[in-house]
């Protein structure tokens, strides 16, 4: 199989609100930023992949006005809808299919404009026959799910609370995090309780942003300004849908998504092997429920992992070094922000972020639906 | 280089207006069990499933999650990619590369539609800016009469010469089972429909549907083993030019059909389009652009759409048969509509179309309309690209 | 920034998307919804392959796609599989915070059953706790005629 | 629910709620808060002028998609313009912003107003729809009361 790397990245500063900007202007100012990373013009884009969701962006066919600022007026074009690593998997196939050499892939989210509506947006998530009117929405399945697999493992609320220290506190180094803060295990603790076991500072935001991948075949890399960094490994799942159809304690979907992209990327011990991984914690439960199923540590240790320090920016597996979603979560650009993260640390531009030098493989994982129903894993490589 | 890719499988539901019986994740699977029987392969021979529709139609948020009920993609990579209209085609395509990729061997790609389940008109009147257009815009339907009257206006072409294109589509259309309106119409029933948005009759437009199709992409590995007559993909392309509606201005032409026509056949070498091709399975949603469009594409020169359509060249036993399916005017669930036409060539190539088939098919072309006068298309053959 | 462009006031617009849905219940659920609704009774349905009870019910499996075979009549009685009390309310919801909503595993099912409890103190619910359904007087076949699920005894 | 006798099973739907409604607060950007301003306070059309090839877009957006060029010279158009086309819609839908049927008949059209390269689209004012063209001249009228959206545009007037 023929090889693709990543040769351009660019995004903008995540934040409670932009709204001096539309949504195609952030896509932009993502895409901008992307070209001038790669060192390129547009001409050297073969073509283009969206990602988005109608409902977010309150806005049927929400690709359309970001076409346009993605430079596709007179190219292939297609348009993704879920997470930004769904939206870059289809962009690597494009490019790997023979038919391009570079493709350019967005992701972006405004969650501002639809702040007020969140519930009713997760909530139509839910089947319209048999579950809607039930009322639940993104947070309360979820706040099901933290219990379940607490429950099961004897995780506490306070191993959970120290995801969110971890990640607050990380995003101090992170000049595009929306929300870094010095917290301790008793701010959580103290924090709203909005849906039992989840309190205020075990949620992630609500976030606008947008960002930008360029991706680029073996031979076409060679044109771009920077070193490129290789897509070793991807594969993605997805469980049953209804909640009650899974055993909400485990990630059975993001094991065998792990597993694949291990085998593709010729990972054995990913522990051992990954440098640093950017996962989505859009609850702080789930950080430590994918670095189980990541295979980090064993099945219901994650409250162990990140007590013991090995999740921190100087642990032997660094987790959201970035801040993660609990420090800016951009509804459908997430998985691709994450991606982004990776790319950084293994190019060694990621700042008071890196976590060493010499990264030379990193993991990127994105997720659709409600209560990591699917899970997309990237391994990102030096070489 | 990526592998070669071909259609295997295909499937679709009877349509109807409301299928009341199912609900949305029940016709899906109805077109997965049909496309997995078309190919002999249960759902475990599946590597992934690629699902598309348009949200605001059924208003249920994360299709993809929410379709496995239906779609069998439990623990398989699933996800979804929808581009409005031309999301039927963009699944089309999108199998392609994701096969040729090499990163699925076989790959179950869905388009579905409920068009009942909601207002289908005010639907996509959100699919204009909030700021700049809602206030007046009018859905698809507005749209597709400014191009009418646009090109009426530019080459003196009539309503009656429109009327042809329905009345080819409907005739055609009791050839399919799977179509929604079997009933043929006259030129003079299409001229006394009422006029619902100047100069279009209730007559040159597509109904709404529900429906669900389904085909099965396969690479070279392993095509040949599972299908004794695989529909190959020769070439894919497409443009989405605008992104907003007042940017499309003066055109007596569709510019991104133009385009990405110029694009294929420079691809695939084909330099005489109506000669080298045998059937075409346009989404042609109204019946000007059964003129408008086959000129655009290089079929005939603009403005001799007509005489073409007159002559029959476009009608069964024609020089280049047009929507043997009867079209997008006898059936339109819209997240299918453009697979349909993917999985009618497939039928076409494989000679599996019964009533409507086409004889001796070699290529075949279906093509993809939304969004914002967007355009895609594919080209399939019988032969195995070199 | 600080040009022309940039300087204008900041213009932020309501708008609303009001489209009106129909869901077709379809056949099965129609079924599943009726017997609900005029006899106040909870059905599942069997997989042949799986030989798993579903409940809510599904025309075909979610785990395999093969389609289900015999309707199961299920005693409204379960066990509170997870649970959640909700604190912080909001607009979509049918009951005041706080109230609870529960997974139940429905005796006799191999799924578990999205609902709320009622009748019970939120402090007091556990996992493993028995719970049966209250019907609501005014049944129209939807999930919502059941009220809720109530601690048993 | 809502029952239907279809066949011999009752056959049942759902139908959405209606007492809760999507709000969405829509940023208009940084290109667009200068057009609507303009259109309230001055009651002027302003777009913006590409480097490249110099079509003028108004409404105004911040890059030319054929050329990919950023844009940024405003330009005054307007308030004439002409017809490139139009329709009269006939057929009832509902409005999604209200949840409620609209009015028809009515006609809009788009106009390409005098100096800009894109259209404007709106409702067409006339006693006479027989005078709505491809090529017929047109005038702006906005409403006395302007708040800064599309709505302070009454439609285009047809010239005679």
């Amino acid at each position: 199989m023929d090889r693709v790397a990543i040769v351009g990245i660019g995004q903008t500063k995540i934040e409670a609100s932009k709204e001096r900007q539309n949504y195609p202007e952030m896509v932009y100012e993502a895409v901008k930023l992307a070209l001038e990373d790669a060192g390129v013009g547009m001409d050297e884009v073969d073509n283009v992949v969206t990602t988005s969701n109608d409902f977010w962006d309150g806005r049927t066919i929400s690709c359309m006005p970001v076409g346009g600022v993605s430079g596709a007026f007179d190219k292939n074009i297609s348009g993704v809808e879920g997470d930004g690593t769904f939206g870059a998997f289809y962009a690597t196939c494009r490019t790997l299919s023979g038919s391009y050499g570079s493709t350019l892939v967005t992701a972006h989210g405004k969650g501002s404009e639809s702040r007020s509506i969140a519930p009713m947006i997760t909530n139509a998530a839910f089947d319209p026959v048999l579950a809607r009117s039930l009322g639940l929405d993104m947070t309360t399945a979820c706040a099901l799910q933290a219990r379940k697999y607490m429950q099961r493992y004897g995780i506490t609320e306070e191993e959970c609370a120290q995801v969110s220290v971890k990640n607050h506190g990380n995003a101090l180094d992170n000049p595009n995090a929306q929300s870094p803060m010095k917290i301790t295990v008793e701010d959580v603790m103290k924090s709203e309780k909005i849906a039992e076991p989840l309190k205020a500072l075990d949620v992630s935001p609500i976030s606008d942003g947008a960002c930008c991948l360029i991706l680029a075949n073996e031979e076409r890399a060679k044109k771009f300004r920077t070193k490129p960094v290789w897509l070793k490994g991807v594969s993605f799942c997805a469980d049953a849908f209804q909640l009650g159809d899974r055993d909400l304690s485990e990630c059975k979907p993001l094991e065998q998504a792990a597993a694949k992209a291990y085998r593709m990327a010729g990972i054995t011990d990913p522990r051992k092997e990954i440098d640093v991984a950017e996962i989505c914690d859009a609850f702080t439960y789930q950080e430590l429920m994918w670095t189980e199923g990541l295979g980090f540590c064993k099945k219901g240790e994650g409250g162990k992992l990140v007590t013991s320090g090995a999740t921190a920016k100087d642990g032997d597996i660094p987790v959201n070094p970035s801040g993660g979603l609990l420090s800016g979560h951009v509804a459908i650009a997430a998985g691709m922000y994450r991606m982004i993260e990776a790319v950084r640390q293994i190019r060694g531009e990621a700042g008071g972020m890196q976590v060493k030098e010499g990264v030379k493989t990193a993991l990127a994982h994105g997720v659709n639906g409600l209560c990591g129903q699917s899970h997309c894993v990237w391994i990102l490589g030096s070489e | 280089m990526g592998k070669r890719a071909a259609i295997i499988g295909t499937g679709q539901t009877y349509c109807k207006s409301i299928r009341r019986d199912v609900n949305g994740q029940e016709l899906i699977n109805e077109a997965v069990t049909r496309a997995l029987q078309d190919a002999e392969l249960t759902i475990d021979d599946i590597d992934g499933v690629v699902i598309g529709n348009m949200d605001h139609f059924e208003g249920i948020n994360y299709v993809d999650c929410w379709s496995i009920d239906g779609s069998g993609g439990y623990m398989k990579p699933t996800m979804k990619l929808c581009t409005g209209g031309t999301t039927g085609t963009t699944l089309g395509i999108g199998g392609y590369h994701m096969v040729a990729s090499g990163m699925f061997d076989k790959l179950l790609v869905i388009g579905w539609e409920k068009n009942s389940e909601s207002d289908t008109t005010g639907a996509i009147v959100t699919a204009t800016d909030p700021i700049l257009d809602r206030g007046v815009m009018a859905g698809a339907l507005a749209g597709l009469a400014i191009e009418a009257s646009e090109y009426a206006a530019a080459y003196g072409a009539t309503s009656k010469d429109a009327a042809r294109v329905s009345v080819r589509d409907r005739k055609h259309a009791c050839n399919n089972p799977y179509a929604h309106l079997r009933k043929e119409v006259t030129i003079e029933e299409v001229l006394s429909s009422p006029v619902i948005s100047d100069p279009l009759r209730l007559l040159d437009m597509c109904p709404r549907t529900d429906g669900a199709c389904a085909v099965i992409y396969a690479n070279e590995d392993v095509a040949e083993k599972l299908c004794p007559q695989p529909a190959w993909v020769v070439g894919t392309s497409n443009r989405h030019c605008y992104s907003r509606f007042a940017d499309i201005k003066g055109q007596t032409g569709m510019l991104s059909l133009t385009t990405a026509a110029k694009e294929l056949w420079a691809k695939t070498g084909v330099k005489e389009p109506l000669k080298e091709i045998d059937v075409m399975e346009m989404y042609q949603p109204y019946s000007w652009g059964g003129l408008i469009w086959f000129e655009d594409m290089g079929f005939c020169k603009k403005g001799e759409g007509p005489k073409y359509i007159w002559d029959g060249v476009t009608d069964m036993g024609g020089e280049c048969p047009v929507n043997p399916s009867g079209g997008v005017i006898s059936t339109n669930p819209i997240g299918a509509t453009g697979l349909i036409r993917c999985a009618e060539i497939a039928g076409q190539i494989m000679g599996k179309a019964g009533d409507r088939q086409v004889p001796d098919v070699e290529l075949a072309l279906a093509t993809g309309f939304g969004g914002c006068f967007w355009s895609d298309m594919i080209l399939y053959s019988k032969n195995k690209p070199a | 920034m600080g040009d022309y462009w940039s300087d204008a006031e900041n213009m932020v617009q309501p708008g609303k998307i009001k489209v009106p849905y129909t869901w077709q219940a379809g056949e099965m659920a129609s079924h599943y919804f009726t017997r609900l609704r005029d006899e106040k009774k909870i059905l599942g349905k069997h997989c042949p392959k799986c030989d798993k009870v579903l409940a809510p019910p599904r025309k075909n499996c979610p785990f395999c796609t093969v389609p289900t075979d015999e309707w199961v009549e299920l005693s409204g009685q379960g066990t509170v599989d997870t649970f959640t009390v909700v604190r912080k309310g909001n607009a979509i919801q049918p009951m005041k915070a706080p109230f609870v909503y529960a997974l139940i595993r429905l005796d006799g099912a191999d799924t578990g059953f999205l609902h709320m409890l009622g009748e019970v103190d939120p402090e007091a619910v556990k996992e493993g706790m028995r719970v049966e359904a209250v019907f609501a007087e005014e049944r129209i076949g939807s999930p919502r005629d059941i009220a809720y699920f109530k601690p048993i005894g | 629910m809502s029952a239907d006798n279809e066949q011999e099973v009752e056959l049942l739907a759902v139908h959405s709620r209606t007492d809760v409604e999507q709000v969405f607060h829509y940023s208009a950007g940084r290109y667009l808060n200068r057009f609507l301003t303009e259109m309230r306070d001055n009651a002027k059309i302003v777009g913006v002028k590409c480097p490249k090839c110099g079509i003028v877009y108004a409404p105004p957006k911040e890059i030319c998609d054929p050329c990919y060029a950023e844009m940024t010279e405003p330009v005054e158009v307007g308030p004439e313009g002409t017809i490139r086309n139009f329709t009269i819609l006939r057929a009832p839908f509902v409005d999604p912003e209200t949840g409620q049927a609209k009015p028809v008949p009515y006609a809009f059209g788009n106009v390409e107003l005098d100096g800009a390269g894109s259209l404007i689209q709106n409702y067409l004012l006339t006693d006479d729809d027989s005078k709505i063209k491809v090529g017929a001249r047109v005038k702006i009228e906005f409403h006395e009361k302007r708040t800064g959206n599309m709505r302070d545009i009454k439609g285009f007037r047809l010239l005679d």
